[in-house]
């Protein structure tokens, strides 16, 4: 299978996303230039976390104007796979991709740390490896991970399972519900505030975030 | 020709930066402070065009980049 | 190293006795950043520098601009940063204008680490009045570069391209370098020189095209604007090569109209580095810039005449040869002479210190009951220690740094030092950095050459080899003699100190004129240790790993208390000498913990330092963030004064915990490299337990822990 | 009583911000447009409180809290 990590100026996650997949997991990984149009045939695009244009104006807000968006758009409207972490959940949001915003963290501080996650959604491409309700402990770093969006989009959200991780315990940043991480309707679309990248190797104290990329190649091998 | 954009969160939108700089302003002692909205600014030097086109452009600019009309409002003066 | 800005006219004589040279050094003092080998093919680049002055005026910007500089030094080098670190000293926590510095500071330090996308994995901070009036903001960087592919900022090859690149040139700093040597007057804030404001985003797209740029083999050397901007990297550039350059200044970017020359050659305008090409390759090196959206001109030419030419309207504005420039300033030897008042705050008679402290603790506990044993004496001396700002927990700070990014972070902040795995081998690296500049008040030399062994320490407790150091020497007005004796001193005490680890300095940075009105700051030369672990796996946290352990304690008890935190906050007294330091008992010390750590038999370490036994052992029982916790119970027999015991801070001390069965084994090891030690206690229960001293439940000292650093705004 | 507060870089002072605007505006092909600038727009709700008062007030909180007088400065609308 083949992974394409998105590198636009700012993002500072894609190489610990490259990392992953392609050395760890032996993969095809690509990077994917941001004023380039073409996808190299990926079957999972890969936005990283990072300061995409230094987060300025608003997260995510100048990136989606590049030209890899508009096939990256493109791509999530056929059923490719996409997995926005950290500021790709930023970019995700603004692109419309998908719904709601991610704002200040209530703290107004920048929060680095290992949190609990409970996987509320096993059923999706992205965490078919994890059991349902389990409690994962996956770091966040981030500024603005406070998810908000209005009553009838989290209504839909909870009633079509679209919410796929809830912070556990502490919530670290003020997200409504406890979010902190969605999928889109079809299923093909997450966006996530913490890094499972960050905890895929036993040299770094844990790997509850490796079964999520092990769920995205299971997904790929069945499908074929 | 220049123009003034001013960036306001939609009424309803919950906005943690203006919750805590009210914190802080209480904290500081100015209790008469019954609400704080934080917002943008943004002031623009355009080159030699015409009002009504700069005021088509500027507009442009807020839906398309400025401002995210999901949860923020936005105002031009020229 | 040793800038201008920084007095190097002062300091050279004293900085010429620092060790610099050893097996592993690539390079040392003099480039951009000082180099060592850790084998592989690889080298780690590191250096510190100072931003105090900035920091105080403008907190925010002025601690991110002060990372934005270390980290060009950095990769200046051809080297990836891989992680930076900070040393911070604050007033008094209660003074009224430190929660606003302290906020700002390490804002500011997340803002520019953060967005640029290095991990900020350690660091130090410290709470005392004679930084009331002038802060200490010291930025270390390392990062990881393969030897055959350093760069260095040479200007060589006569008709090779100047390219300027990145951020446009506007009155940044314009004084800048000037002002940060002035002693800060009454008044003086209400100037507001102009702030410098960092631009993380935009370093980030320069390392990226840096990296990229040098990996075409068309760039002959490079070296980024810092202090002095455009003026000292092309003076430096062409004196280190021995040639000539001639600049226009038509061709650099502005960012503001009407520039003067003066002002465009001044300018410290951030983000901004200047490199010479090959001939004939320039557009090779300019569309990488520009795939990264990044102003970048030819602004020059190197020449083989020894002159820095720049014209501007095409009139020539400065001719000057660069030889007599830079090599002939001028250097002094300034008086010295040891203050009238050291011996006087070298004397402590203990008999005078009483025994039980009757001092109320600050933070009475509602919870008292739980757990507290009824005869403990010793308790609420012991909580006002673990809250006290200086040994409170720092999560506060770390967690508003990213310190993963990367996937390189082994050992997280908390620890004794960070641990980095270096991707694509088994070796990994620590890093650490240290002062104890009360230490440095009553004993210069022994303060400064503490600092040192106190790094090595921290290392090894974490499993690593020391090896090479970086300084940051920051004192008062040079032009006071006893300043000077300070520093002297100070300098031989590291000179000492680095000889006996074998750990030379390879890079650093001196920071002089620290004072407000007469006060000046305590001498603070802090030190950074860079180690090495051969197996990245075998690495140790100080953190107990279990019940049941058998608690060791390497090295002895002493009835030492002079200086320490103890007196400080108990009784209020700044008096005495720093203990002893024996350099054959720190390194039969450290052989016995990197034995024990390699062989898997050690499983904790942790150093003994400021609060002593006490609150070392407290800090091997708190984990932030982790319930539960594991306490101890300790028993310890010593013919000392209780609070020597608990709370002196005796050197040559580490805590280390192994399984029971392992416990003889260790004192063997330890018997054969001639290091006292001995079983102590047994980790377990939720008590934090010392002889009949000391038992108090760990959910309490837990809060007192993490609240004590929780300085409220405003 | 209600007071707007606009807070703005003073002059000379590098707007990062402002640049990495100003670039994507051209990107999207905006080429008119010949610098930007990023500030903040706060709204104040302030209880019963007398309008020279007000001012005095406010004024106090930028100085304080809301702009950093060292590179801002702010102007205020009640
Ligand atoms: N300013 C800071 N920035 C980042 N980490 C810090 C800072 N200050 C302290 N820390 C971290 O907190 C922990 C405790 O620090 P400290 O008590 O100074 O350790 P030690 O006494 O072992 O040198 C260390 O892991 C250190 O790296
Ligand atoms: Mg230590």
């Amino acid at each position: 299978m083949k992974f394409g990590i998105i590198v636009f100026p700012g993002s500072n996650c894609d190489r610990d996303c490259f990392h992953v997949p392609n050395n760890i997991l032996k993969q095809e990984t690509a990077y994917l230039w941001h004023k380039d149009k073409d996808l190299k045939g990926v079957d999972c695009v890969i936005i990283p976390g990072g300061f995409s244009y230094g987060d300025y104006l608003r997260c995510g807000a100048i990136a989606k104007q590049s030209p890899i968006m508009k096939s990256v758009v493109q791509f999530a409207n056929g059923g490719g796979l996409v997995l926005g972490i950290c500021n790709g959940f930023q970019v995700l949001t603004e692109a419309g991709l998908l719904p709601g915003v991610l704002m200040r963290n209530s703290s107004l501080t920048f929060i680095c740390k290992h949190v609990q996650l409970k996987v509320e959604n096993n059923e999706t491409s992205f965490t078919k490896k994890y059991k349902k309700d389990e409690i994962i402990s996956v770091p966040i770093a981030h500024n603005d991970g406070n998810y908000y969006c209005d009553e009838v989009t989290l209504k839909r959200l909870e009633a079509k399972k679209q919410i796929v991780f809830r912070y556990h315990g502490e919530n670290p940043n003020g997200a409504m519900a406890n979010i902190a991480g969605i999928i889109n309707e079809r299923g093909n679309v997450l966006g996530m505030m913490p890094h499972p990248e960050r905890v895929s190797e036993d040299i770094l104290g844990a790997h509850d975030g490796l079964k999520l990329f092990e769920s995205v190649i299971a997904c790929h091998c069945e499908e074929r | 020709m220049n123009a003034k954009i001013y960036i306001t969160l939609k009424p309803g939108v919950l906005d943690p930066q203006g919750k805590a700089v009210k914190h802080s302003l209480e904290t500081l002692g100015f209790n008469e402070v019954a609400d704080v909205r934080v917002g943008k600014f943004i002031e623009l030097k355009l080159g030699d065009i015409a009002r009504s086109e700069a005021e088509k452009k500027v507009k442009e600019m807020c839906e398309k980049l400025l401002a995210n009309t999901v949860i923020e409002s936005y105002k031009i003066e020229l | 190293m040793w800038s201008e800005q920084s007095s190097y006219k002062s300091s050279k004589i004293h900085l010429k006795k620092l060790p610099t040279t050893g097996a592993f050094v690539v390079q040392g003092p003099g480039e951009n950043a000082g180099i060592i080998d850790i084998g592989d093919g690889l080298c780690v680049a590191f250096k510190m520098e100072s931003h105090n002055h900035p920091s105080f005026i403008e907190p925010f910007q002025g601690a991110a601009t002060g990372v934005g500089g270390i980290l060009r030094d950095v990769f200046t080098m051809g080297a990836r940063p891989i992680a930076n670190l900070n040393s911070l000293r604050f007033g008094a926590a209660d003074h009224p204008k430190t929660p606003h510095l302290l906020k700002g500071v390490v804002s500011g330090i997340a803002h520019y680490g953060n967005c640029f996308g290095v991990p900020t994995v350690g660091g130090e901070v410290y709470f005392d009045e004679c930084y009331n009036g002038n802060i200490l903001v010291n930025a270390f960087a390392a990062g990881i570069v393969k030897k055959e592919e350093i760069f260095k900022g040479f200007a060589s090859g006569i008709g090779n391209p100047v390219i300027y690149i990145g951020s446009k040139t506007g009155r940044d700093g314009i004084h800048g370098a000037t002002m940060a040597s002035d002693v800060f007057g009454g008044g003086n804030e209400e100037r507001r020189p102009t702030v410098q404001v960092g631009d993380p985003f935009t370093e980030k797209l320069l390392l990226e095209a840096c990296l990229e740029a040098m990996k075409t083999g068309a760039i002959v050397g490079i070296q980024d604007m810092g202090a002095a901007g455009l003026t000292s990297s092309s003076f430096e550039m062409a004196s280190r090569a021995g040639t000539g350059i001639e600049m226009d200044l038509d061709k650099v970017p502005l960012r503001e109209e009407g520039m003067t020359p003066y002002e465009i050659m001044l300018s410290e305008s951030q983000e901004r580095m200047l490199a010479v090409v090959q001939k004939g390759r320039e557009n090779e090196v300019l569309d990488i810039l520009k795939k990264w959206d990044l102003d970048a001109e030819v602004v020059g030419i190197v020449t083989n005449d020894g002159h820095m030419r720049v014209r501007k309207g095409g009139e020539i504005v400065v001719d000057l040869p660069i030889a007599p420039l830079v090599h002939a300033a001028p250097v002094y030897e300034r008086p010295i002479k040891r203050p009238a008042w050291q011996d006087k705050v070298q004397k402590l008679d203990l008999k005078k210190i009483m025994q039980v402290p009757v001092a109320p603790s600050p933070h009475p506990s509602p919870s008292r009951g739980e757990g507290e044993g009824g005869g403990a004496i010793y308790n609420s001396a012991f909580k006002k220690l673990i809250s006290s700002p200086n040994i409170a927990s720092k999560a506060w700070i770390y967690r508003q740094y990213d310190h993963m990014i990367g996937t390189d972070t082994v050992v997280l902040p908390g620890s004794d030092a960070a641990v980095l795995r270096i991707k694509g081998t088994n070796k990994g690296i620590a890093l650490t950095v240290d002062c104890n500049s009360r230490w440095c008040y009553l004993d210069p030399y022994w303060g400064a050459a503490h600092a040192i062994a106190e790094n090595a320490r921290n290392l090894v407790a974490s499993g690593a080899t020391p090896r090479a150091v970086t300084d940051c020497l920051n004192f008062g007005n040079p032009e006071r003699p006893e300043i000077m004796w300070q520093f002297e001193q100070a300098c031989l005490g590291l000179s000492e100190a680095c000889r006996q680890f074998e750990t030379p300095i390879v890079s650093g940075n001196v920071s002089l004129y620290n004072e407000t009105g007469k006060e000046a700051i305590y001498p603070t030369p802090v030190c950074a240790m860079v180690g090495v672990l051969e197996d990245v796996t075998k690495h140790a946290t100080q953190f107990f790993k279990g019940e049941g352990d058998a608690i060791i304690l390497l090295g002895e008890n002493t009835d030492e208390l002079g200086g320490s935190e103890y007196l400080k906050v108990i009784h209020n007294k700044v008096a005495g000498t720093p203990p002893v330091l024996d350099f054959a008992r720190e390194k039969s010390l450290h052989k016995v913990t990197l034995t024990g750590i390699a062989r898997g038999i050690i499983k904790s370490a942790h150093d003994v330092s400021v609060g002593g036994l006490a609150v070392a052992l407290a800090e091997c029982c708190l984990r932030e963030g982790r319930n539960p916790v594991i306490g101890a119970a300790v028993e310890i027999n010593a013919n000392l004064r209780h609070d020597a015991l608990l709370f002196g801070e005796a050197a040559a001390r580490i805590i280390v915990s192994c399984s029971p069965k392992d416990a003889d084994l260790l004192l063997t090891i330890a018997k054969s490299f001639g290091c006292p030690a001995s079983v102590i206690g047994t980790s377990g229960g939720r008590n934090l337990k010392i002889n009949d001293l000391i038992d108090i439940g760990l959910d309490e000292i837990y809060n007192l822990w993490i609240g004590g650093l929780l300085i409220t705004d405003h």
